[in-house]
């Protein structure tokens, strides 16, 4: 069980990702309306969310140094933040500015931050061999360091997680292998998708621990990944960590929907993770009510100041897209 | 005819119809990809064909592009037409050996013994601020690898015309869509992007080009999107006194190079406009395609617009930047004339 | 346990695939001395034979109608003869001549045959997904056929054989996959490639059945692929089958091999399956010693017959390069 | 200084000895890939380094492209200068989104911040009936994708030179050699694939031609063991008094069209001879570089010759009659001045 510190943190760190998250989501709907045009307004293109999802992302980082490499995927905004990477510069690329992390190149699926050693994008499974890589480089150099790689269920089903799996068993390589299974790619459900009900059970083929976090819980999420980052620092290898969480959101905004049924999404709601642990928070008297809603202010003050940033910085100049190709 | 009584259609209906009018006919053609049933597909190519032809025939896949389109190839083999989707052409790496070394070789490896006859759908490119691996066109890189038919439609009906003429071809076709010309809700309007489509099935032949505008005082070859730019620059030029013939290569393999020596031969100049990247693919083969049949009919050296060699930028006033529009059109046609 | 018929018919499968390869290995050599070039004699290019492998071809193959579907390697052979592809049409296209299976375009590595429904292909795991397909269209077309496709160890390493997988077992296809485990690929010994030691029990990564033939025995695998066969074509799904064989010769023909020891290659010379089949056959006297001796000659003279008539048969036309790129 | 002093290397001995200096110099280059260590390459290119430097340095991989070339990048990252080898640059397909999507994009998505330093390396070319999967160039694929640097080399010198510069290098490098310059004992011998080769560690530029013989009556462009046919053809040329001048890319990407321009000014007429697929590619690149720097220059309309649109077909009279040589260029250079 963590330490009230941890617990706290954890609720702050997921506090703050759903607030971020709240303030992109206004943003990228502002200029679309009426009609929704995708390319308009201050935030374009797509725009994956992570709200129910937080859980994995303070759960797992709990344990990372910025020096440890996190790879993630199309929906990482969660994962960056409580990996630590700078609100500010994160909001100025999502806002496509020249103070964001890649000086508006990226955008929102493809965040790459040295100070965190940090990248993500927006291809199903990409990420996961790079951790590998950044895992490999550790083992040469005799450092402690672990990598993480974040992927949705969708993404268990590509040869890269296969690949990749393979060779971090095969080389003991320092890596966490974190599945989100919020049960939807896109529009798929996972019964569709995989042929067995866990991919923690994937972990076999490799001879690897794999760990079902069978339910949304920072808590739970925390141990596990204690415990697996703990043995990959120890030079223990690799472990497979796959959490049902929950997509409370559509796939991006903007998605209709129309494959999940209202129930569903009133259920999900329902069980929002962030309100049940501050809940659990409160009445196991880690947090008063009044710290919490302290946590919230600090987080809205702190979410307010990184999108004003993000608003008020300039874009960068046109001609500048032809550089930076090579170094 | 009465203008009235012509039926307009947005791109992806067109090409949805295309789909049910070819699974009606023939019980061989089925359709597989991610998020094709309940979604309809990301780009409204199948919406409504799960409920008309049910789960066997409107597959959704997971996310497992080798997989399931190396399974769509084995399909072809056994008898079947599969249409696969690749839900945006940036993905191919995950699954190219099936597409260029597999679906586009069996033929000819086999010595003209074995047929794979599938459609592989994909949508191409940006300008809506989607980020470096969610904007390209692409379709210069896969016409250098041969085996396989490639078509890049800019309107409705030759949308529809090209789905059905892709699906009843005996060949592996590679069938690109422009997001920017389905007429999509949620996309920047684009009145081109909606159409006259003839209810009935018909054809629109692969390998021939089509002039979507005559003109004599210079050729702009382009495709796709880039269509309804090079129109809307032609209106401008014309106001100008500048005639330019807007030649629509519709299909990138086979290349209607006869088409493109004609044109210019008739203007004696030669504009290609690309939103796909400038290097090493259909610009230079269509100016060298030119310079090669027309050489002693030009009065200037060809010139292009096109996608400048550099990932494509996520934010709006660098992405803009990089591609070809109505504006630079105008300039490239004066300057080529100057 | 098969009957004294089939039995008979794996010998015989066996004996001819292995003369079969045994002459093309010579006709490879032709030209090519004394200093080895690859381009060089009537059978250029890679040459990689199966010596050793025949009881997995011969095995599963017995189970196989020619209207079955069937996937292969760059290491083809014995599986085409198997599964009963034309042998003189098979010799012809290695010789590169007109009356190949290909008229000469596709070469040892991609032989594709309409008579038995066989493909293969020179991109280790390209044909996995492939055989899917087949397996879908059947299911389709309401067919009790099955597909299988065989791969090497090395091959389960691919992110093909993943997705391949999880899609079959998604769709309870009828497919065997069947894992050639000859310890090797090229030089990498199966240990310093594959996390685990049996890719059998990969299959629990698709909630399938993994069967493992730990021997290289004709019978063991009949019988296993018996079931797997017979369970597929019922509707009941895709199987995983690995057999443990043995790759007797170099990778491919001119294969200095330094990474084995001249003890291995011995050892292995020693328990050659085919040899030691036929022994078993003749101690339970399902051959005679002179039934045996009739089936060598038989095979010696189909496999004459087939060499010869691709020696005799002309070139493609040079200009006919062009041909046969589109339908 | 006497000609018996120089010391002569095959082309893979070259690189070995370029990965041998760059290892012992900068602990943090490694290598990877499917049989580099005990195998020594199949093409030779790492004999003798397992021995020299453990598996730690020289690390065999399965046969999980995707899975070591992502490996690789993440390395790189991470403060590694890893060295991957894809064995056939025919198997790109099953790792080609880690290469074009991520490796060769990271740079530009995170604005400059992060750094890719890799060499991809990877066997090209036919020639010896390898089939369609085994025998394809395709430099003209990855260059007309935006990220990486291609670097080709043709002797045994430039070999060494390029590999010590992609390795210094902080951007991706895809090193792409041609099994026909590497003077493997295996292959038909190629006397330029043996050539003096300096001891001690040197650069050559990436994005610098070469002239590899200079001449006044037409411009040969080529690359790889095509500037070994090109210069074969320019001795024929040259009895019957035509004198070619053989320009070597070298690299690809970035593309010395200063270079090519200059020589076609000089000249008047342009042959590329490309082993790659003829269409959309490099032949047609270099051709538009040409007529777009040296139109009024130019005698006649450039011409190529290059890999028809086919599959590399197996049969030796087949894949003999679609390959560029000697004979070819020789005549196709002689059309050229008719
Ligand atoms: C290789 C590839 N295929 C398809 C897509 C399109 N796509 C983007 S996200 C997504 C669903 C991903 O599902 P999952 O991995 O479960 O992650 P989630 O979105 O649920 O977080 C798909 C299909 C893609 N980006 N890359
Ligand atoms: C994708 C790919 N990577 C690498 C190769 C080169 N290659 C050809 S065969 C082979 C070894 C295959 O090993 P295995 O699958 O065990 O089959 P075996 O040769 O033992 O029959 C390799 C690495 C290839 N053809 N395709
Ligand atoms: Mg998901
Ligand atoms: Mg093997």
């Amino acid at each position: 069980m963590p330490d009230n510190d941890v617990l706290r943190e954890m609720h702050h760190q997921m506090v703050r990702i759903r607030l971020f998250e709240e303030s992109i989501q206004q943003a990228y709907l502002e200029g679309k309306t009426p009609a929704f045009d995708i390319a308009a307004g201050p935030v374009p293109g797509e725009m994956h969310l992570a709200a129910g999802q937080e859980p994995v992302a303070a759960g797992v980082c709990a344990h990372l140094r910025a020096s440890d490499a996190v790879t993630a995927t199309h929906r990482p905004h969660h994962i960056a933040l409580a990996h630590g990477m700078d609100m500010k510069r994160l909001a100025a690329e999502i806002f496509g500015k020249e103070t964001g992390l890649g000086h508006g190149r990226g955008g929102h699926m493809h965040l790459f931050d040295a100070a965190t050693n940090f990248g993500c994008s927006g291809i199903v499974g990409e990420g996961i061999p790079t951790a590998v890589g950044h895992a490999l480089a550790y083992k040469k150099q005799g450092r402690d360091n672990v990598a993480v790689s974040f992927f949705g269920e969708g993404a268990a089903n590509q040869g890269a997680f296969h690949e990749a799996l393979n060779l971090a068993a095969l080389w003991k390589l320092p890596v966490l292998f974190v599945c989100e299974d919020n049960a939807w790619a896109i529009s798929v459900p996972k019964e569709k998708a995989t042929a067995i009900a866990n991919n923690a059970d994937r972990a076999a083929a490799y001879g690897i621990p794999g760990v079902l976090v069978p339910d949304n819980d920072p808590v739970a999420v925390y141990e596990v990944a204690g415990e697996a980052v703990a043995r990959a620092r120890r030079g223990g290898g690799p472990s497979l960590i796959e959490v049902k969480t929950d997509r409370l959101l559509g796939h991006f905004e903007g998605d209709p929907q129309m494959y999940r049924s209202p129930e569903e999404l009133a259920r999900l709601k329902d069980r929002d993770a962030l309100r049940a642990f501050e809940r659990r928070l409160i009445e196991t008297a880690v947090l008063t009510a009044a710290d919490a809603q302290a946590t919230w202010d600090r987080a809205r003050a702190e979410v307010d100041e990184a999108i004003q940033f993000a608003r008020t910085s300039p874009y960068p100049e046109p001609a500048a897209a032809l550089l930076h190709v090579f170094a | 005819m009465a203008v009235e009584t012509k039926r307009l259609l947005t791109t992806s209906k067109a090409i949805s119809e295309a789909f049910a009018q070819e699974m009606e006919r023939d019980p061989s053609v089925f359709l597989m990809g991610e998020d094709i049933g309940v979604y309809g597909g990301i780009f409204g190519a199948t919406t409504g064909l799960l409920e008309r032809f049910g789960p066997e025939r409107v597959m959704d896949t997971p996310i497992s592009e080798t997989g399931f389109i190396g399974a769509a190839i084995g399909a072809a083999l056994s008898g079947m037409r599969p249409v696969a989707e690749l839900m945006f052409v940036d993905f191919f790496g995950v699954c190219m050996d099936q597409i260029y070394n597999h679906m586009a070789k069996i033929h000819y490896e086999s010595g003209g013994n074995l047929k794979v006859p599938m459609v592989l759908t994909t949508a191409i490119g940006g300008g809506y601020s989607d980020g470096a691996q969610h904007s390209q066109t692409l379709y210069g890189m896969f016409a250098h690898l041969p085996g396989m038919k490639i078509v890049v439609p800019s309107t409705p009906y030759d949308a529809k015309g090209l789905m059905i003429s892709a699906i009843r071809d005996d060949n592996p076709v590679l069938y690109m869509f422009h997001k920017g010309i389905m007429g999509l809700g949620w996309m920047t309007p684009n009145p081109r992007a909606t159409g006259h489509v003839p209810e009935e099935p018909y054809t629109v032949p692969i390998g021939t080009a089509d002039v979507k505008r005559a003109g004599r005082d210079l050729t702009i070859v382009t495709l796709s999107l880039m269509v309804h730019r090079a129109l809307d620059a032609a209106e401008d030029l014309a106001k100008e006194g500048i005639e330019a013939e807007v030649l629509d290569l519709r299909s990138v393999i086979p290349l209607d190079r006869e088409a493109i020596v004609a044109s210019v031969r008739k203007t004696h100049r030669l504009l290609v406009v690309d939103e796909d990247y400038q290097s090493f693919g259909l610009s230079g083969e269509v100016i060298t395609t030119a310079v090669q049949g027309a050489f002693d009919s030009l009065d200037a050296p060809p010139a292009r617009l096109a996608y400048p060699d550099v990932p494509i930028p996520y934010s709006r006033p660098l992405e803009q930047f990089c591609l070809p529009n109505r504006e630079k059109i105008v300039a490239a046609a004066k300057q080529l004339l100057a």
